[in-house]
This record gives C-alpha cells, sequence and structure tokens, in this order.
C-alpha cells in the first residue's frame, strides 16, 4: 500500500523534472527504480538461500550417517587457515560495506580504496582456499580422482593431523565414507567459490567504471546491490566454517 | 448461441490497426533480439513456447502410435523411452512452465498494473535468452541420441545406469530453470513496485494475483532443483556422490530435493492459467469474479501450502509412515484452495449476462476438466489409494488432465482472450469455436481411458504391455490424433489472421482491465500516459460509463 | 455380421476377449481399497455434477440472451465458508480412511510368511525361505499372509501386483517390505512401476495363487535342495563369519543366537532393534553397528555378497535361536576344506566380551 | 536535484563508518569466540537414550547465527529498510528451515513405530 502511494506522489513532481541520466525510462523516479533493483536483489538472494539450501540438506543428512567420517574427514582442514579466510572475508564484507557508504557520500577516492581493498581481500580468500584444495590433492583427497583413505584407516601416516586429534583408525567401510564427506566439502566450498569469483569479476568493472565516476553521483544502486551479493556470500562462508571446520572438532 | 455476443468490433470499412504500435516501432531482426520491451519479450517467447509444444507433442503422437499395440511394434524399448523422456522434459521444462508466464503474464502484468514495462527489461530479455540456450541444448540432446531417465531422473538410474546424454540434458533443464527463476523474479518485484497511481492491492487483476502467486513459487522452488541437477551431474561425472547407495549415497535424498521443487512447479503450471479463467469468466459473463478476495487468498494459499506437501509422491518409496501422514494431510488442505476456485468461478456466472465466444468454451474446458483433474489428484493424495494407483496410468491421466485439459485449455483460452490485443486483429470465431468443441472432445477421448487403465494397473512408462489393455489404449490413441487436429487449427488460423482477421479496435470483449483501455497493438510505452486507477477491478459500471462519456465527448 | 470381413471379426473378438475394465480383487485388502476408492469415485462424481449443474445451469439460464443485463454481486461469505468447509470435511474423511489403509497395507500381521524378493535390471527373483528361487514368477498359498521383503539390486524398481492392490518400490541399499492375503487362486500379473531403464516394461511376472495343498506339492517340487538359512550357514561359514560371530566365551564378536528382534545397544549408545534391515546393514556396514562392548573390526561385505547372499545370511541369523546352533555351524565350518588351519584366533581376548543380546 | 537528494537522503537511512567498524569488531570477536570454542569439549545433554545433544556444534551453529544476523542487520541495512525487504529475508530464512526440518523429519522419524 506504502510504495503505490509513494509512486503516485512521485509521479507527478515528474512532470517538471530532469530524469538523471542513470533513470531508466520505464521507471517513474529514481527512488522507484532503486526500490526496485533493490528488492529484486534481495530476492536473487532468496534464490541463492534455496540454492545452498540444498547443499546444506545433503550435508546434515550424510553427516547424521556418517558421523565419524565426517568428524575424522573434518579434521584433515587446517582451522589455521579457515580462520584466516573468515577474518578476511569479514574484512572484505566491512570495505564492501565502507563501499557504500563511500558511494552513498559521493566520495570517489576513498570508494576507489575501499572497492580495492574489497577486491584484495576477495582475491586472499581465493587464494588461501586454494592453498587448501592444493593441500587436499597433494593428500589425495579430492573425491573421484585418485582417492586415498589412508590417512582415515592408518591415522599415524599422517603425522601432523595426529599429533593434533589422535584419530583411531576407522574401519575401512567408515573410512570410504569420508569420501563422502570430501564430495560434499568440494561441493559447498566449490559452489561457494564459485559465487566469490563471479563477484570478483563484477568488482574489477566496478572498480573501472567507480574510476570513471559513475557511482558518486547519486547512483548507488548498483554498489549497493553488489554489496548485498557479497554480503550474502560471506554469509554462506560462515555458515560453512561452522559446519565443515568447527563442528566436528569434539 | 452466437447471436448474442458481446463482440464489438470498430466499422471494418474505415477501421485500421494503429500504424504506430510496439510491432512497427523499428524494424529489423536486432531490435527484436536486442529489445527491452516485455511485450516483444512475450512474442519472442510466443514463437518459442509454440515451437517446443509441437515438438513435444510430435514425441506425444509417437508414444501413443507406439501404444497402439501391445507389443513394440514401431519403436525398441529404448527409443521408446527417449521418446517420453523427452516429451516430458520439453512439455514440463520449455512449454508448462513457461507457458502462461512468459507469454501473456510477460505480455500483460506491466499493462494491467499500468506500468511501462517489467522492473528489469534487461533481466526478462536475459531469462529469454537462457530459455533460447537451454532449448537448444535438449535439442542437441535430442539429436546427439537422446535421453532416457524419464523427466523425474530417478536416481541411482540417472547417474549410474545410463549411458545416454544425462548431463546435457540436466544442464538443459539447470539453465531453463535460471530462465523461470528471473521471469518470476521480475514479476514479484513489478507486481511490487510498478503499480500505477490506485492500483491498490485489492484492485489488481486475479490474473495478477496467480502470477504472483506462482512467481513465489518459481523463485523459491526452481533453485533447489537446480542444485540438485548440479549434484547429479556431478556424481556421475566423479562417480561418487550423494545419492546413489552403492557409494553411501541415498536416493530417497533425491526424491525429497527434486519434489521440492518439481511439487510446486505443478503450481506454477496451472496457477498462471488459472489467472486466465478469472479474466476470461469475468468478461464473458459481464460480472465482477464472485468473491474477489477469496479467489486472490486462495492463490496465495496454493503457493504457500504447495511447499508442504512434495512427499506425497514418495509414499510408496519407503518414506517414514509418519511423514506420510503429514504430507497427506497437508496435501488435503492444498486441495481446498483449488475447490474454492471452481466453485467462485461457477457463481461468477450467477446473473451474469453469459456469451460464449470461444474463449468462454475453453474456459468452461477448463473449469470441467481441471475438476476431474484436481478430484482424481485427491485420490493419488490419499495415502491408502496412492499405493494402488500410483505409478499407473491412473496418474499420467491425472496430471494431463490438470496440464493439457487444464493449463493447455486456459493457455488456449489466455491466446484467444487476448490475440486482439497482441496482434490488433480478430480470428475468425466459428473456426476457433469449433476448434474449442475438437479440442475438448479429443481430449476426453485421449485421457479419460487412462484412468481406467491406471485402475487395471498398466504401469505408466510401458513400451509394452499385456494385450487385455489394449482396447483402451486404442480408444486412447484414436483420442490423441483427433486432439492434435484440435491443436493444429488454431495455428493455422490464428496464423491467417494475421493478415486477415478483422480489425480488433482498443476493446473487442469491452473487457475492463487496463490492458483494454490502450490501443490494439499497444505503444511501446503501453499507455499515452500513465494511466490512474480509480475503480475495482471488474467494474463493469464504470466502463460503460466511461463509454458513455467517450459517446458523449465524440457526439 | 456378413459385411464385417473374418479377419476384422477375428480381431474384434480377440479384442473384447481381452477388453477388461476392472481388475479381479483377488487379495483381503482389494475390497478395502476398493471401498475407499470407489467412496471417493462417489464423491468425485457428485462434486463434478455440481460443478457441471452449476456451469451448465447458469449458461442456459443467465445466457446473454435471457438476461441481457448482469447483476454485480460482490460475493458471500457463507457459501465461501460452505465450499471451504464441505470440501474440506470430505477431504479429511478421505484422509483419515486412507491413512488407515496405508498402515494396514504396509504393517504386516506377526504371523505373515516371510518371501524375499530381489528386483534387478530386469527380473524379479523370488527366495522362498524353503529355498526354492524363482524368477518372474511368484508362487504363493491362498489364505495365508505373505510378507514380502524387497530390495533391489541397482536401481529402485517398484513391486506392483494390481489385484491384490498393493505396490512398494524396491530401493537399493535398503529392504522394504509390504504383505498380502490372496483371497482367490489364479495368476496375476506382477509389474514393475517404476521406470527403471531400458526393458521396464519387460520386468513384468505372474504371481500364482493356489491352494495350499498345491502349494505344498509345489514346494517339494522345486526345491532346490538347501533351504534359504542352509544357504546362508553354508555362507556364514565360507565367509568366516564364524571365526568371529561363534558364541564363545573369548568371541570377538557377539553371539548371534537369537539377535533378530533383540534390542541392542550400540557403541554409540543408541539403542536400535535388529530387524532385517538392520541385520543387513551390519553386514555391509558394520563400523555403523558395533555392539557396545566389541572393538569396530569387522572388515565390510560390501561388494562381495550379491544381495541373495545377504538374505540367505540375514535367514539364516534370523533361525539362529541357539548358540548349539551356532557351535553346529561352527564345527562344519572347521571342516570345510578351505578353511583347514584357519582356526578361529582364540588369543584375542576383546574385555568386556559378554553378550550384550537381551532377548 | 537538490529535492530529489532530501528524497533520497530520507528514504534511504545512511550507516555511519562508526557502526560498520563495530560490527567488524564484533564478527572478529564472534570468530575468535567460535574457534576457541571448538578447542574445548563442550560436553552434551543426554536428553533421552539414544538422543544426545552436543553442545559443540549448538554454540558454533548459534555464533554463526549470530554473526549472520549482525551481517544481514547492519551490512545488509535489513534494520533500516521496509517491511517488505524483511519480510523477504524472514521467508527466505524460513523456506530453508521447511526444506532442511520437513526433509529431516523424514529420516528421524522412519525408525518409530516398526509395530
Amino acid at each position: 500500500m506504502s510504495d503505490s502511494t509513494a509512486i503516485a506522489s512521485g509521479a507527478p513532481a515528474e512532470a517538471h523534472h530532469e530524469h538523471p541520466p542513470y533513470q531508466r525510462h520505464h521507471f517513474e523516479s529514481v527512488e522507484q527504480q532503486f526500490d526496485a533493483t533493490n528488492f529484486a536483489m534481495w530476492l536473487f538472494l532468496l534464490t541463492e538461500v534455496m540454492f545452498f539450501g540444498g547443499l546444506f540438506t545433503a550435508y546434515l543428512i550424510m553427516r547424521n550417517w556418517y558421523y565419524q567420517a565426517f568428524v575424522v574427514g573434518s579434521h584433515q582442514l587446517s582451522i589455521f587457515w579457515g580462520t584466516a579466510n573468515t577474518a578476511v572475508l569479514i574484512c572484505s564484507s566491512f570495505t564492501m560495506a565502507m563501499s557504500v557508504w563511500s558511494a552513498e557520500v559521493r566520495r570517489r577516492k576513498s570508494l576507489l580504496v575501499y572497492l580495492c581493498l574489497t577486491l584484495v581481500f576477495g582475491l586472499t580468500f581465493l587464494g588461501i582456499k586454494g592453498i587448501e584444495w592444493h593441500e587436499k590433492w597433494e593428500k589425495h583427497h579430492v573425491p573421484g580422482m585418485h582417492y586415498s583413505v589412508q590417512s582415515f584407516v592408518n591415522p599415524q601416516s599422517d603425522p601432523e593431523v595426529y599429533k593434533e586429534y589422535q584419530d583411531k583408525p576407522l574401519a575401512p567401510d567408515m573410512a570410504q565414507k569420508t569420501e563422502e564427506y570430501f564430495f560434499l566439502y568440494f561441493a559447498m566450498t566449490g559452489m561457494h567459490a564459485l559465487h566469490m569469483v563471479i563477484g570478483v569479476g563484477i568488482l574489477i568493472f566496478m572498480i573501472f567504471r567507480a574510476r570513471a565516476g559513475a557511482y558518486t553521483t547519486g547512483h548507488v544502486t548498483f554498489v549497493e546491490n553488489f554489496g548485498l551479493y557479497w554480503h550474502f556470500v560471506d554469509i554462506i562462508w560462515i555458515y560453512l566454517f561452522a559446519l565443515l571446520y568447527l563442528i566436528s572438532r569434539h | 448461441m452466437s447471436a448474442a455476443t458481446i463482440v464489438s468490433l470498430p466499422d471494418q470499412s474505415t477501421a485500421r490497426v494503429p500504424r504506430m504500435n510496439f510491432l512497427t516501432k523499428e524494424n529489423g531482426l536486432l531490435s527484436w533480439l536486442l529489445t527491452g520491451d516485455h511485450k516483444r519479450i512475450a512474442t519472442l517467447y510466443l514463437i518459442s513456447i509454440t515451437f517446443f509444444f509441437f515438438i513435444g507433442g510430435a514425441l506425444a503422437g509417437l508414444i501413443r502410435l507406439e501404444l497402439l499395440t501391445p507389443q513394440t511394434t514401431l519403436m525398441a524399448a529404448d527409443t521408446y523411452n527417449k521418446v517420453f523422456t523427452m516429451h516430458g522434459v520439453i512439455m514440463v521444462f520449455f512449454f508448462l512452465v513457461p507457458s502462461v508466464p512468459a507469454t501473456i503474464g510477460n505480455f500483460l502484468i506491466p499493462m494491467m498494473i499500468g506500468a511501462k514495462d517489467l522492473a528489469l527489461p534487461k533481466v526478462n530479455l536475459l531469462s529469454w535468452y537462457l530459455y533460447v540456450i537451454a532449448g537448444i541444448m535438449a535439442i542437441y540432446t535430442m539429436a546427439a541420441g537422446g535421453v532416457d531417465t524419464g523427466w523425474t531422473f530417478t536416481t541411482p538410474l540417472s547417474t549410474h545406469y545410463l549411458n545416454t546424454h544425462v548431463i546435457s540434458t540436466g544442464l538443459a533443464i539447470f539453465v531453463a530453470g535460471f530462465s523461470s527463476i528471473f521471469t518470476g523474479l521480475n514479476f514479484i518485484v513489478t507486481i511490487h513496485k510498478m503499480r500505477c497511481p490506485g492500483m491498490t492491492w485489492f484492485r489488481l487483476p486475479l490474473f495478477v494475483w496467480s502470477h504472483y502467486a506462482a512467481s513465489i513459487l518459481m523463485v523459491l522452488g526452481t533453485p533447489v532443483l537446480a542444485i540438485t541437477l548440479v549434484l547429479v551431474v556431478l556424481e556421475r561425472t566423479v562417480h561418487i556422490g550423494v545419492f546413489d547407495p552403492a557409494f553411501g549415497g541415498d536416493p530417497l535424498l533425491f526424491q525429497h530435493l527434486f519434489w521440492f521443487y518439481s511439487h510446486p512447479a505443478v503450481y506454477i503450471m496451472i496457477l498462471p492459467g488459472m489467472g486466465v479463467i478469472s479474466e476470461v469468466v469475468s468478461t464473458f459473463s459481464r460480472k465482477r469474479v464472485f468473491g474477489y478476495t477469496a479467489v486472490a487468498f486462495s492463490s496465495v494459499a496454493i503457493a504457500v501450502f504447495g511447499f508442504f506437501v512434495w512427499a506425497h509422491h514418495m509414499f510408496i518409496m519407503g518414506i517414514s509412515n509418519y511423514a506420510a501422514l503429514i504430507f497427506s494431510l497437508l496435501t488435503m488442505l492444498v486441495a481446498v484452495p483449488s475447490a474454492i476456485k471452481i466453485f467462485n468461478w461457477a457463481f461468477t456466472l450467477y446473473k451474469g449476462s453469459i456469451t460464449f465466444e470461444t474463449p468462454m468454451l475453453y474456459a468452461f474446458g477448463f473449469m470441467g476438466l481441471f475438476t476431474i483433474g484436481g478430484l482424481t489428484g485427491v485420490f493419488l493424495g490419499t495415502t491408502g489409494t496412492d499405493i494402488h494407483l500410483t505409478e499407473t496410468y491412473f496418474i499420467v491421466a491425472h496430471f494431463h488432465f490438470v496440464m493439457v485439459g487444464g493449463m493447455l485449455m486456459a493457455f488456449l483460452s489466455g491466446i484467444h482472450f487476448w490475440w486482439p490485443k497482441w496482434t490488433g486483429r480478430m480470428y475468425p470465431e466459428k473456426l476457433s469455436q469449433l476448434a474449442a468443441v475438437v479440442t475438448f472432445i479429443g481430449f476426453n477421448f485421449t485421457f479419460f481411458p487412462q484412468f481406467i487403465l491406471g485402475m487395471l494397473g498398466m504401469p505408466r512408462r510401458y513400451a509394452a504391455y499385456p494385450p487385455e489393455f489394449q482396447a483402451l489404449n486404442v480408444f486412447s490413441t484414436a483420442g490423441a490424433t483427433i486432439l492434435g487436429v484440435g491443436y493444429l487449427l488454431p495455428i493455422l488460423y490464428l496464423t491467417w489472421s494475421l493478415k486477415y482477421g478483422a480489425v480488433a479496435g482498443n476493446n473487442p470483449w469491452q473487457a475492463t482491465g487496463l490492458e483494454w483501455q490502450t490501443q490494439s497493438p499497444p505503444l511501446t510505452e503501453n499507455f499515452p500516459e500513465i494511466p490512474i486507477m480509480d475503480h475495482e477491478a471488474y467494474d463493469y459500471e464504470w466502463l460503460e460509463k466511461q463509454q458513455e462519456k467517450e459517446v458523449a465527448s465524440v457526439g | 455380421m456378413d459385411h464385417i470381413s473374418p479377419v476384422l471379426w477375428q480381431f474384434l473378438r480377440k479384442w473384447l476377449e481381452h477388453f477388461a475394465l476392472f481388475p479381479p480383487e483377488a487379495s483381503t485388502v482389494a475390497p478395502q481399497s476398493d471401498a475407499l476408492f470407489f467412496f471417493m469415485v462417489l464423491v468425485s462424481l457428485i462434486g463434478l455434477t455440481i460443478v457441471v449443474l452449476l456451469i451448465v445451469g447458469f449458461s442456459i439460464l443467465y445466457s446473454k440472451k435471457r438476461h441481457p443485463q448482469a447483476v454485480q454481486i460482490e460475493g458471500s461469505t457463507l457459501l465461501e465458508a460452505t465450499w471451504t468447509i464441505i470440501p474440506l470435511g470430505l477431504f479429511l474423511v478421505m484422509f483419515v480412511w486412507g491413512a488407515l489403509l496405508y498402515f494396514r497395507i504396509y504393517t504386516p500381521p506377526a504371523n505373515a510368511m516371510n518371501i524375499y524378493v530381489v528386483g534387478k535390471q530386469w527380473m524379479w527373483k523370488a527366495e522362498h525361505p524353503g529355498g526354492q528361487h524363482e524368477i518372474n514368477t511368484l508362487h504363493v498359498p491362498m489364505g495365508q499372509p505373505i510378507q514380502i521383503t524387497l530390495i533391489s539390486q541397482d536401481v529402485f524398481h517398484s513391486f506392483s501386483i494390481p489385484a491384490f492392490r498393493v505396490k512398494r518400490e524396491a530401493i537399493p541399499g535398503r529392504y522394504t517390505t509390504v504383505w498380502f492375503e490372496a483371497t482367490a487362486t489364479g495368476t496375476y500379473h506382477l509389474f514393475c512401476t517404476q521406470y527403471c531403464g531400458t526393458n521396464h516394461s519387460q520386468m513384468i511376472g505372474d504371481v500364482i495363487v493356489m491352494t495350499p495343498e498345491d502349494y505344498k506339492k509345489w514346494l517339494e517340487s522345486s526345491t532346490s535342495g538347501n533351504s534359504l538359512a542352509q544357504d546362508g550357514e553354508r555362507l556364514f561359514a565360507s565367509l568366516s563369519c564364524s571365526a568371529c560371530h561363534n558364541a564363545r566365551p573369548d568371541a570377538r564378536g557377539p553371539s548371534l543366537a537369537n539377535v533378530y528382534n533383540a534390542k541392542l545397544t550400540l557403541s554409540s549408545g543408541q539403542a536400535v532393534t535388529a530387524d532385517d534391515a538392520y541385520l543387513r546393514d551390519a553386514i555391509l556396514n558394520p563400523s555403523q553397528h558395533i555392539t557396545q562392548g566389541y572393538a569396530p573390526i569387522m572388515p565390510t561385505y560390501q561388494g562381495q555378497i550379491s544381495e541373495e547372499g545377504v538374505i540367505a545370511l540375514v535367514e539364516y541369523i534370523k533361525n539362529l535361536d541357539s548358540d548349539y546352533r551356532v557351535q553346529q555351524t561352527l564345527n562344519t565350518t572347521e571342516m570345510l576344506p578351505e578353511n583347514e588351519g584357519g582356526k578361529p584366533a582364540a588369543g584375542a581376548k576383546a574385555p568386556g566380551a559378554q553378550k550384550e543380546v537381551k532377548p | 536535484m537538490s529535492e530529489q537528494n532530501i528524497q533520497h537522503e530520507e528514504g534511504h537511512h545512511i550507516v555511519s563508518p562508526a557502526t560498520y567498524l563495530i560490527i567488524l569488531l564484533a564478527l572478529l570477536v564472534g570468530t575468535t569466540l567460535t574457534v576457541l570454542a571448538s578447542y574445548f569439549d563442550l560436553g552434551e545433554w543426554r536428553i533421552a537414550p539414544g538422543l544426545t545433544l552436543f553442545w559443540n556444534p549448538v554454540v558454533a551453529l548459534a555464533i554463526a547465527t549470530g554473526k549472520m544476523l549482525l551481517v544481514v542487520l547492519f551490512f545488509m541495512h535489513v534494520k533500516y529498510s521496509t517491511k517488505l525487504t524483511k519480510l523477504t529475508v524472514f521467508s527466505g530464512l524460513f523456506m530453508f528451515l521447511v526444506l532442511v526440518g520437513m526433509t529431516l523429519a523424514d529420516y528421524f522419524t522412519r525408525a518409530w513405530g516398526r509395530w
């Protein structure tokens, strides 16, 4: 109801107003344009929630079935890198929020700085993720690609992890189920990283546009909406960190 | 019957289709391929879904021909399997899901709420391109040898036991899914944010309400299907995954995730059709829809409850008996809003002034067939009878009654109803009435015997069957030929009418919707100036006054 | 009939003789299922008639010719309530009735005779307790509740006997059950109703219902020499199960005597009932089913035994009613040629290796 | 232009950098807490035989949810948004819980009442 009255009051004003250049012809006002695209972004995030929802459901069920395998599987992940990555992503969320603020108060320089910082943090995250994945690759923990259960049937063969957790050896059938854990690990972090890569791509595009001053003339919609996306990706990671790294340490 | 008609056409000797309209605004292929105009995108969609409908229909014809005889006479079993799989995939994902929303809905929603366009025209165009890409992938799949999983992709059959093109089909549906997400998203934003002054929620045409409900389902359900298909594809490529028990996965998990989308998907398909029926029934009985709010809220109720019933596809699959009880109970609840709608439409006729033009005939067909389809759905939602009837031709007949008898009838009704608005020209009335009747008869001949076959226990997806089922199958195939004629006729005369149809004028049906208060075909901006909604939906008295005013001002 | 060509006439006659409109009712549950079905048909017909009458009636009464001016009516809360509550009430009746039927069909009576059925692409294999094996046929006696324990070896199949109004999905990796009691002798269709690949439509068979006397004769004439439990016993011995599950005081595995349907406590603290599904799972995924007090040393037999083998083992374990019976198996094991010298290691004494099994 | 600016400011709450900084610190503290918590065995709660609640996952998920709320409310400005946005966020969470909850409900009740 309230938004229709807003439109009504906006309509007559439009008659003697010049359109700002960024207003699309089919919107009655900048307000309406901002509201609509912002709402669209939220709806898109809604679909993203459901998209990851399928993965989370699968994870919860499999974890319940193969609890031991999921425990020792998670012991293979490095808390250090995981925590570092969480911190990096949280910081990038902060810089992203600051970018939105910079755009809102129309400071081109600070917008550029914060966008670049966000980009750096994003790339750092991907780099660390790459290091972690590489380690899995070397230990043959990538499902379907010469997967080896060595670390789980004979934990001593993996001294670093053994030192920390003293895992008991798993029975071979349960050890095989760790592949299930790593399948979900790669599916979830991979899907998340894919979102990061897309985000980084858009960030680069935005930095170029911001240099040209596209977002500091009052038109913050794009920055704001991208911010929503970026924060959403951050939230997914907060949960992935808890589910994949933390909850099975005991 | 046809003596009484509400059709009021302008004087044909002087009338012209307006020279300036959305079709003629710009010329050239590029102006179409890069358009942001919802009406042009709707036109593109209309052409592409018609194409896929006839492919799917041809495949259906092959299925019926094969089932003429108990043996596999026409084609081998695996060919048959590929044919019914492609029939299902194309009809569900490339025809039914986008049929009304992406064409008629796309065309009308901005006009009905008094907006110049959808909120996100580029996303709308993107959605069509995704659809086309998905369509090309589906056609590639067929050309490359097809896929024989059935449209339900049951794991572990689809993940490990077949060597056909599961991956390309899965990806095609994935992409088509995003096309449908973007359409739904666009509708929700548009309906929330783009309504013209005075257009409150309860002045919205019911067509808009039902699209709103369907869009919620698209936005929330489709991503789950997408991730499920991603997992299937991953499982096929790395041979480890969460769906195959041989690797420690659980096939029922696939069923849960798949039906979490695919049950709401039937509401995605039928709700927009219900919207069409609301408009048509109201217009041709010259009456406001009986119990407007009840009909509006029943759409939303279907959308909400539609999410809580998915496991009724799994009653015999070894889900928990208690879960079966809960899901069965919720299924009963979701049946009620459909019943409400049917009765409200019937009572809209009460004390109306009814005429029987083609859209109305199709709408009557819809109401009858959808009633049968809906009620037989209760047979399947009831746990006890579901055991015997599921996975037989009963279920095939049930969803064809809902999808073909319901949705396709609604689609044709809508196409005829808004054809004059879309093209500026009338279709030939007598011929189209004939087509409507032929379709109705053919449909019943085709699908009613299948209920009996199902009760007899004939399983679905059988290329060959025991001989005692033949008689009914012959009936069904005979009916399918009639049905085929019923579907071919419209495409012929509608194409003909593009050039030779009578000029329609702005409002040939004297309908009340905002879309009828502008020229046909509309301008690219829909309205010369943004309208102000100062009356309720379906206010025929307002329309009369309006017309009197016009006559007065002209006089 | 002179003007009909004889070929066509033959064809039509064949057709009409085969023309079925209603499936036979051949089980105790069939009339119950049909009663609900016809109740629903009746309700549907009434509902459809009302809708059609309303549409046709109003169309005639209020056609433009007779009723040129429409009367605007807003709606009626009373009517809305009527057509909300009445259908809801009817649907709820169907729900309760259907739920009762559902539980009846999927809850086998205690005295049911168990037959195992394995679905695989594209055949049904039945394993009778007496050791009779069948493919795509199923002989059952009349008047005796039969429980079918189903499993699939590959993809989803669905075990459907329309004449009995029963159906159950055969799922890979899990037992599902359904039961029926046939009431009329004869041969009935057995279908696979879940699409299962290329020859899905060839996965059909016959259920042959016989009088108990005929059934007995059939059992005798088609015995394979060993009962299913005896097959299982052999397998038990050849897989060296008895090396650990030998009911000795120093055994490394729990004794299996009377384990069937016993309440077990697992090492995770979880309480479970050792039903068919549990026994199967414990053989294939042992580490998830370690009885409290035992070490997780059992290897998995996944991929080493066919589903039929697992069934034989399960059937054997179900029939183990005393430690003495287990010891007997042990003796036969030691006598088997391939197990010479393979004497069970007696040294490894698991601490607290008491019997956890409570009957 | 100026009129539009005012409109813009009204409809659009600008969160101050100080708030962002506080949220950032809170998130980092939350991260530290959840990592630290994972090093301790927080014990379990035996609700019933065979039904045990381990505190570690509960704490980890609770902290994660807290962090999620901070990000959603402040970084994503939901605290300052319209009811419609709040409803959208809520419906997303709700449908997610329906998907997970109703699926798990099936799994957890399968062993019940095998009478």
